[in-house]
């Protein structure tokens, strides 16, 4: 970072080469060409596209990567205080995994080139290939791919963390960590966007609607039944108890942590830098507000009260929703596409919870893997070939929805590709937990599990000087009604 | 001696405390602690689960007294923490033996 | 987000149409021009200055965004733990309306086109008209310029949270916030920003100083008044109480994402991807450098010991100042203006607190309405029309302010702006909440306000697990000598 | 930010020049060249390399003035709640005071021109010269130039606050850290990247390793030696007490923005905008992944349970280790380098705490002293010159690292550098802490430090409502087995 | 009347309170409180630092009874707060000379 | 056998226990509570308004011992808990009627 200052850069010959490596690829020397504009004599470098392109992917990337620090907070502040030094742990470890393990085997399984539309692995490719050592803008390019590429698949694995929080232990958690991002997740990504067969289908999931959050939402689906519910949760008469979380500001610290690192998400997924990100970012902002403020309206109506942490899952899951169609669908689709999940994932969150017997501290199947296909599908419904065109060239642009006259054609790939990896992933992930469970085991003891994971994993506590209660699993709280 | 271990509600502690060092007692320990009894606390509600914390945070005074002053701190804390409705709280009184102080080891009233 | 990977962005041809659907506004062929230039064969895509300066609006965006964030941990970290879920879910949804609303009414009132200077409506950008579903470049600066101006319509209705933090009902802060973000700031946002009268004038309000600041603070003022204090705040005798904060380690992170989220505000207020970008981050950085040292300096002098929520409120209000000035004053002018807002808002502070006895519990009507006036008034002062030359042509630059040998025509033009806006959002606000107050009422149940509005409006609590401190109003505090 | 709407600037003449007041220097008009290519007729504006590089390395700025936060929050979090509204002020007013003196002097220190290779001073640069006022792009890029620096000086002196925390003058740190922003820290970065004597050598610093790390790392240990221990930290055996942290998440947090901000930490030091930066970020990527990784099991290993606090100082061990040579060296090298440093940082830690008996409270000391040189020196090991080159020009381009072929000579260049400043900063620190020791003092009472610094330098505290534990020194807590 | 302070595990304390309230005494007063005796607290560490906090979080409980109730409480806490560890806590049992409910100043038996 | 309520500085507590211990008695319970007596609190301040918390925190040791052992546990705690400036703090002695050890229904001295 040797600068003479910066100005250097402009007028120092030398220096501009030093700093300018790739000039060759980089740099676009105009000039005696205006032959008839005097006014414009030195050379003059641009910005060419392909760089302008790799820089988008990376700022986009690191938003996204971002978001590693909003999943860990909300799932810490919507749990109890007893387990955070646990799921910091988990987070951080998670995506440090994943990355390790994303470049050396799965980056190359995700795109392994199209021999099979299945599955394949393209060893070029594996701990990054030739872009191991770049030395070119070709290098350059894979490296941005792979990170933007690296941050989805870690998000896909943490949003497990959430369902399983509060009583898994920590070396099964790692494990389950390694293998969605080394082979579970690069595998439906493969079909996907890696020229696998749904892709080919034209399946439309363009920011992630189903590649990410519905793997993530279905693997923790799985997760939360394996593990079982946390103790104290049901009463011997079915009943639930409420858990109550210990840090409500640091779940909407990571709520707007989320929403931050989704303009990433969407926008980035352009894969280049072009003027179309507004758009999705615009439907990205509206469908994120209306499923807040729709998920705080419902549990208002229903409770009596605005509950805080279905606005803030109400938020993720308009979020979530449109992910798959943020640039395929018109500003007022995207409205209610973000509404729609905001009601869905408030109905279904209870629904997990009082009906379906599965605890899961923090509605991660709903705003993931329930709201992720919700979005998937609504492509089909709300999709305009029209704004997608503008994305993809017209072979592989999507069909109209069928609210905008196309018929049910693209409704049904989008049916089948939900569908697909719904089944892939619930398979492979009783497959995965249940060797793991059998092996070393997934829970902790009950003891553990009543002191608190930070004691029993960690042998610290998060909040010291604090004066806590001492809870035990339903101590102090009681069921009254619903 | 007498020892006043008085159970109030929270909202009250204010003015017993300054009621009392009107009446030439301002010292005494306090701590929180919950009570059960006929009064419940609010219900609460996390995701629409209501639960019932089961008990209503409290403030715990403890004034040891000489028995002349008995009444009058009784009849302070009937006064300043009334409000008339369930869960006002309770006055228990005890015998003590003795009363030190530690910086002079002052005992009995001196020590007060 | 089909990718095989990026790098057949680069090679094949029809990956590369897919992505580049806008190719024909974007890309610029170059090739057989050079024809005396053997070297460069094919044509070269570069990124044109339309699609820079989208993106830049959006990066900007992102990152005011992020602010909301911001104001949400200080004005929660600023009061009591029993409001903590209550703050939360104000600043969560006046974002979510806000977006809604002005996505409906406020942008199309804010932009209304010429026909007058003081009010339009242009129905063609309601619900962001063409570009609700854009199909092509200017339907995405659309959506770039809707997105950036929502964060920020969004951030001045969040400010006026903090003044009446506490005490305000949630229904009714609903109800306010909708219409500020409706009609209120588009109104007198049209006047300078969108083609209104002080626009013409030359008013010069570069970042929104008065258009957002003072807007936020005025009707903070309002808001603060019409609820009243805080229970316990007063004594009888007009005396103050200190109402101590919760949480100041959440107040100071929510300093620096507010500040950090700045480098959008004002450097993303060029609207375009220009070079000056960089002199107006010069001049945000080293303006809230020099107001947060006034602050603590001017806290360390009067108090004997350096106050930290004074020194939060410093920095912002050194931000807040910069903020009309950023694009016209030298970089020793901003260091000037920033030291100025770090004293003046420490004197207002206490000057609104003690001597019009107003509980404003963060600062939010010294920090952003006064210092938001200062900073507009500065430009008149120390503003150079050398340095905003580069920003506007020559036409519309400001003239010399005071300071510079420009006499006080300039000044006087900021000094009506700034007159201007305050009449207007007072008695606007004024009316607002008065109706609001009438009907639905503004304060909570003193019995609420004791036991806190997180049970009062939401029936739970931030902070389950901690032992609290059972605190009345002014339980337990007494004021001795100030 | 007058706009009307954004569309205007792409079509009504006179709002285009009103943004683009820059034109001249910008824009690039391209059209009637195209003899033989009649479909593009309007002439294009595209981005110019100099624009662009001035918004990378603003934005890249950006996030490095996050990581502020990140260090604020690691530090208050590692430690105990009494001193929490001291550390955040320390943060805050380190970086205010930093960007003032930077800007009036340590700028024109590290880039004064090339008369000396040891020391100078360039008056032209003092309060930022030219740029104060910049009227071109010129002007412009000096800005940014600036900005990018200020975030990095202000990093370096941060470091210092974790080590000296909990015990420490508050008057006694402002003064430090002004004279390492001013004078300590540019003279070592001009050695190194402002025309030095290191710099000439080829001694490789890419993004501060050792310019920005090891300085702050040598710092905080003389200051950590200075300052003394904490009460209660060493037992009159010499055995050591553990001083249990208080708040565990908002530590991880603060890694999380750490290494959020440190994306722009590294690729921004390419200091323009290149498709290199992709391959800097994922070298960034996985050596904290991998730093992160070997700490936690290494402590998993020693102490039978994984320690999160050592995890999150072994993610930055990684992130400090590659900064010197993430530009340098493959992906397989960087996780290399990564997995080394999360030892070291872990042996380190203990053999300084428990060995030397330094009390460093984060483990300042090991992150960025240690692995700062770590990572310059990893520069001679797995350094690639066929990287390297991709970044600066083919004479200043390291020599392959000893593991790469090169033999010796580039690690004995970069030795040198590493033991030069060492020596430099141990000295010149020494100097300072000794002249305030015997002048102001650098420690608090003992009496003020078991009340808490938040209590005796600021007469309040962080957390009202909750309720504490009552601890002195060790109160409570006594030491067993180690 | 008597005053009943039982020092019991943090653990047992919702069973201790809904036995209570089954044999007619769903009043009572607790607070958390720390124990220091023959059991230990888990060690915890910190960066491989063992330390010993030293003592047990416990929950004390106050009731004051009328003598006749007095066993059948003992009993019930022995039932219901009992591991056979150590660690299970104590009783002590003393007098009460006076109870007051401040509501409506009833005092003795009345008042509880 | 007798209650002994001792009031003492928080700084002294660790001093105290561990005097106890040396004399045979590692075994009480502690708490945190707040005591308001001639000592006050430090004035803290925020944004230039001072405010008196009004009360000390301290701590409350219970220690219940037998009548041969009194004496020795007070000269204990008087040593240990001095500083010889206002606000040491005081001991209650009163008397307990029966301890029980929930393990074992121990009672009497054998519980202690
Ligand atoms: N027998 C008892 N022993 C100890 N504490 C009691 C007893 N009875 C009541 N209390 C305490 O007194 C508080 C108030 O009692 P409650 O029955 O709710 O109302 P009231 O005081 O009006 O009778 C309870 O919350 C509890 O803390
Ligand atoms: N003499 C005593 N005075 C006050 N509290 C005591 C006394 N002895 C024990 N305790 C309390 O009882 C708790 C349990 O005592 P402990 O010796 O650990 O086991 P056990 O109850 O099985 O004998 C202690 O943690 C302490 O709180
Ligand atoms: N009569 C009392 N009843 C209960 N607690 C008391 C009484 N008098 C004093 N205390 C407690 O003792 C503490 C110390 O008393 P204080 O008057 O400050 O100093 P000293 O102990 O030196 O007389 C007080 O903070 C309070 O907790």
């Amino acid at each position: 970072m040797k600068f003479e200052p910066i100005r250097g850069l402009l007028f120092s010959k030398k220096t501009f080469r030093i700093v300018f490596g790739l000039s060759a690829m980089m740099l676009l020397f105009i000039g005696h060409s205006y032959g008839q504009d005097a006014e414009v004599e030195e050379p003059v470098a641009v910005l060419t596209q392909d760089v302008a392109n790799i820089m988008w992917l990376c700022l986009a990337a690191f938003l996204v990567f971002f978001m590693q620090a909003g999943f860990a907070l909300v799932e810490s502040g919507l749990t109890r205080a007893k387990n955070s030094v646990n799921i910091m742990m988990k987070n951080m470890l998670d995506f440090c995994f994943g990355a390790v393990l994303f470049w050396a085997v799965g980056y190359a399984i995700m795109y392994s080139s199209g021999d099979s539309n299945f599955f394949g692995f393209d060893t070029s490719l594996a701990f990054l290939g030739s872009a191991n050592a770049p030395t070119d803008g070709d290098g350059y390019a894979t490296s941005a791919a792979w990170l933007f590429q690296v941050v989805f698949a870690a998000t896909a694995a943490t949003i497990v963390s959430g369902a399983m929080a509060e009583r898994t232990q920590l070396k099964s958690y790692i494990f389950y960590s390694i293998l969605i991002t080394a082979i579970v997740y690069p595998i439906s990504g493969h079909w996907i966007w890696g020229g696998g067969w749904l892709g080919d289908m034209n399946f439309r999931d363009f920011a992630g609607s189903t590649v990410v959050h519905s793997v993530g939402g279905w693997a923790a689906l799985v997760g939360a039944i394996m593990v079982g519910p946390r103790l104290g949760k049901y009463n011997k008469d079915g009943s639930v108890n409420a858990i109550a979380p210990h840090n409500m500001p640091m779940a909407a610290l990571g709520m707007f942590i989320l929403w931050f690192g989704w303009y990433g998400f969407n926008p980035g997924s352009t894969l280049a830098a072009v003027g179309g990100i507004s758009h999705i970012a615009v439907t990205t902002t509206l469908a994120a507000a209306t499923g807040g403020i729709a998920a705080v309206v419902v549990s208002w109506f229903n409770f009596k009260k605005p509950d805080l942490s279905m606005g803030i899952n109400g938020v993720l899951a308009g979020l979530v929703g449109i992910t798959a169609p943020c640039a395929s669908v018109s500003t007022g689709s995207a409205a209610i596409i973000g509404l729609v999940a905001g009601v869905i994932v408030f109905y279904s969150a209870l629904f997990i919870e009082r009906k379906l017997k599965i605890d899961d501290p923090v509605g991660a199947v709903s705003v993931h893997g329930i709201c992720g296909a919700w979005g998937t599908i609504a492509v089909g419904l709300f999709g305009q070939n029209s704004i997608d065109v503008q994305y993809w060239d017209s072979e592989t642009a999507i069909k109209d929805g069928l609210f905008f006259g196309g018929g049910f054609e693209q409704l049904g790939i989008q049916l089948m590709g939900v569908g697909a990896v719904l089944v892939y992933v619930l398979a492979a992930m009783f497959i995965i937990f249940y060797l793991i469970k059998a092996t070393m085991g997934l829970r902790v003891s009950d003891e553990e599990q009543l002191e608190g994971l930070d004691l029993g994993e960690h042998g610290n506590s998060a909040y010291g000087g604090f004066v806590m209660e001492n809870t035990g699993p339903a101590a102090i709280i009681k069921r009254t009604e619903a | 001696m007498k020892k006043i271990e008085a159970i109030i509600r929270t909202s009250k502690f204010e003015e017993v405390v300054s009621e009392l060092s009107k009446i030439g007692v301002p010292f005494l320990t306090f701590s929180e602690v919950k009570g059960i009894g006929t009064e419940h606390a609010t219900t609460q509600q996390y995701r629409g689960t209501a639960y019932d914390v089961g008990f209503i945070p409290r403030t715990l005074l403890e004034i040891v007294i000489t028995d002349e002053k008995l009444d009058s701190v009784l009849d302070c804390i009937f006064e300043a923490a009334y409000t008339g409705n369930i869960g006002d709280g309770k006055i228990f009184v005890s015998d003590i033996l003795e009363v030190y102080r530690i910086r002079n080891k002052d005992k009995g009233e001196k020590a007060l």
